[in-house]
């Protein structure tokens, strides 16, 4: 059903767990499936210097969140908010038609997380 | 068995309600229908007189499985066509005399669908609820009966939380109101006895996959005098009732297997109730929040199921995989959607108790040590998903 | 093949028609899928893998005897309840659309027997004629064509005379229509190369074990973007449209039979042709007063089908059985019952003749020893008969 | 299908064939399944002393022709009269439901071979 990369992903979570002292946290939930996804972000200049989440959801959720921190991890805030689902996806080699819904969850939390702290900042958010 | 992932790791096949290896016994009943007895039914040559009488002595053996008569079983491809056939075949009859149904709110979509089907077409269907262990009430069979009712459908079995049906008590109401009974039996054979004229039944249905026997074959037992509309015309097998070449082989597997799975139903309940009971009472000792779903003792022998809240169950199910673990997060037909099931939703489990759902159903293929090494194998990996979720 | 009646006499089977035996490499393909790779194709773990993959290789298998893609082939438990699914699905899915079928009269009875039911249900069916060879003649498929025709059902090649129709022709004028164009072709595959897209076939039955498949297993095609309603409700499988647990040792079987008997259809068509012409001529040139029925060249390249007025057809085939050949009077289907087939009367074959018929069908594995025989055997059995009934 | 006495009687049928000198012939047909029968009768002093057929007709019918024609060598008129097609049937051991009817050509053919000869005679036909 999943590819190597994800089983890899889901077996292996990088970047699982709390972190201590962070940024910002954000909490997202699709209602759709039930899903959940705690994003922890450290942000200094701009740059996400560290990165966390921690997810209840399927096999294609916890993968497309561990991608998701690997892939914004060091990068600036805009190249994090120009991260999609379907980059997610591409890292990942591809998901199941079924599961693809399930890899929305990182990207919403991502933004979601970069606009609580612009806001915090006094900018606009994206 | 080869479990292409691991293949260090002994496979525990802890599913046997979505589907059972073909015993090898009935696989060598089966070979000899293929090749030397391959001859059509219906023709006149000796050689087919081996395929007739094995299907003779087929019909024998299911029909000694349901205590009924061997003229009221006919043979089709699965469960699933003998529910679509019970079920419209029943109604379609029975046209004139009304367009009501009463069934269950936790059959299998094999009778869901039929009977949604049969909506779009002016029939009108009632889905009793059940309680929170899963069981219909008999006073409610009564109650929903109008006098356009022409069929009554309530499982023996559930094929999710194993949950057993007062099918004797339905059955009594449905005769007390001349309407005719059909019951989806596919998930009972094998794990209790069944007789058909004890527990009133009109029309049930079996499928031979869940019960050692091959894929795609089943029957339905037809009560003598009872005549549903015909599922599937043409040819005049089956007494004109079921068209279609006769599946000989198919047919000697689903008769060898029910006669193995029912010649010491008691013998394998002790069995497989011991690893089952070690199983159940392993998971609740061991892992903290464990539910137990369905009822705790009218249920099916082989099932546990589970509900793990703060988890989700396919990313169990594919840990347990990694193990080498098979087990199913509820209908072998639902997974792989993550809807919660319509069983657990009529009883009323919460959706967090739904989604983190696991289903386990044993065999006689089962042993100790396996039991002992999923207790051993299954609370930290539920540990960990539960870690990798709590916020 | 062990016929009971006289072991010492060799089998010559000449009934390919009716079935054929399973062909050992195909048995030996489908005996890994009932112990080994057992899992059901619907569960999640990698015991399942062997048999979602085998599924999709049979599914272009069968996609490639047919030139179409896999996507369009869906599997059934044989030619009837393909062709059940077909006809019912199709004219259920445009009921809002018409309510008359036009098919020929000289259908299968899954087909004509299906269209039977229908009219019972309030839908009209042209049965067309067809001329003394069993040939329907394309002007009056379109001629036969009414506002309310959402189905056309002409068989491929017919089970008793063995006639091709002009299939292409036919699909022709439904595609002109916009007409939906169903064909049976469980005789034909094996026998011609069948191209869907060239001959304009929306929907085709085929059936395994009449090209040494398993019994029980068959396909339809369906051309993408044609929605036939479902005939038989349940479980996902199949893309939600035909549900029940696969039948994955068949749905093996089926594909790798496909493959065999369409790898070489000419090499095929040329030895069995040529047995064939060899029985024919034998027949014709030794026995007098006998009659060779169907069309001479567009004819399935198996098919011998005589009559031999002054005779009845049931003791010619006993007598025959008694020397170990295996024939039938007619289709498997009706033998047993006296009247006449529907298909002699439509080509308007008299009764002395459709009573005396024989019908013999060839295969792969017969050799010019056993048509040899035949020819010996035949002759003296047909003029014992004749004089014991000539007065 | 068949059990052996039928078949035996197929294959092998008794009083099969012509007879010169019969003192009665008769042709008779089943409108049902078209099967003929022509039945040819010895008679002396109210005795069958010999009995021959022909048979069209399918294995159930020649075996039954076979049959009766042997329980009535020999016998006299009455006794011949009132052999029914079931008692064929059962000295024949039986035969499929779908072909009992084929066993009543041979009632048929003796009572009418009975009939006429009696009406030769000036009697009353039974
Ligand atoms: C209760 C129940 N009914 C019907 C079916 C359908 O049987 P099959 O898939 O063999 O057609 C199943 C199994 O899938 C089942 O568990
Ligand atoms: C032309 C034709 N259609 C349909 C069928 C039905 O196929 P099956 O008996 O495999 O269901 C047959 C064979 O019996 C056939 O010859």
């Amino acid at each position: 059903m999943y590819n190597e990369t994800v089983m890899d992903h889901f077996e292996h979570p990088r970047n699982i767990g709390e972190m201590e002292d962070p940024t910002v946290v954000v909490e997202v939930g699709s209602g759709e499936c039930g899903d959940r996804t705690k994003l922890f972000l450290k942000i200094e200049d701009d740059v996400i210097v560290d990165v966390s989440f921690k997810t209840l959801g399927c096999a294609a959720a916890i993968a497309s969140s561990s991608m998701a921190t690997e892939m914004i991890k060091e990068k600036t805030l805009k190249e994090a908010w120009d991260l999609t689902n379907r980059d997610v996806v591409e890292a990942l080699g591809g998901l199941p038609e079924q599961k693809i819904h399930c890899s929305v969850l990182a990207e919403d939390a991502i933004r979601e997380a970069i606009n609580i702290y612009r806001k915090g900042q006094g900018f606009e958010p994206w | 068995m080869n479990p292409s992932h691991a293949p260090d790791i002994p496979t525990v096949y802890l599913d046997h309600s979505a589907t059972t290896p073909t015993h090898p016994d009935v696989v060598r009943a089966m070979l000899p229908y293929f090749t030397e007895h391959f001859g059509n039914p219906s023709s006149l040559y000796s050689i087919s007189d081996a395929a007739r009488a094995a299907i003779a002595t087929a019909r024998t053996q299911v029909a000694a499985a349901l205590g009924c008569s061997a003229d009221e079983i006919f043979f089709t491809a699965g469960g699933t066509e003998s529910d679509n056939w019970a079920i419209r075949g029943m109604t379609s009859a029975r046209k004139k005399e009304g367009n009501h149904i009463v069934t269950s709110s936790i059959e299998h979509h094999a009778v869901l669908h039929t009977c949604g089907y049969l909506e779009t077409q002016g029939f009108s269907v009632t889905h009793l609820p059940v309680d929170r262990y899963g069981l219909v009430d008999p006073a409610q069979v009564e109650a929903a009966i109008t006098p356009e009712t022409t069929l009554i459908s309530v499982m023996m079995a559930n094929n999710e939380v194993g949950t057993i049906q007062p099918v004797q008590e339905i059955g009594a109401v449905a005769r007390d109101h001349g309407i005719c009974f059909h019951t989806d039996a596919v998930q009972a054979v094998g794990h209790m006895a069944i007789d058909v004229d004890a527990m009133k039944i009109d029309l049930l249905s079996l499928s031979g996959h869940k019960f050692f026997g091959p894929k795609g074959t089943g029957a339905l037992y037809i009560r003598d005098g009872i005549l549903p509309d015909n599922l599937i015309h043409g040819g005049g097998q089956e007494k004109g009732r079921r068209a279609g070449t006769e599946n000989v082989p198919g047919i000697v597997g689903l008769g060898a297997a029910i006669a193995r799975v029912t010649i010491d139903i008691p013998g394998h309940r002790e069995r497989v109730g011991a690893l089952r009971d070690m199983l159940v009472q392993g998971i609740s000792g061991r892992i903290p929040d464990s539910h137990y779903n369905g009822h705790p003792d009218k249920r099916l022998v082989n099932n546990a199921h589970f509900s793990f809240p703060g988890l989700d169950g396919e990313a169990l199910l594919l840990m347990l995989n990694r193990k080498g673990i098979c087990a199913s997060i509820g209908s072998a037909c639902s997974s792989g959607c993550e809807d919660m099931s319509h069983v657990l939703r009529a009883m009323g489990v919460p959706p967090s108790y739904g989604r983190s759902s696991l289903r386990l159903t044993l065999g006689d293929d089962n042993t100790k040590e396996e039991i002992e090494y999923v207790l051993d194998v299954l609370p930290p990996l539920i540990a960990r998903l539960r870690e990798m979720a709590a916020f």
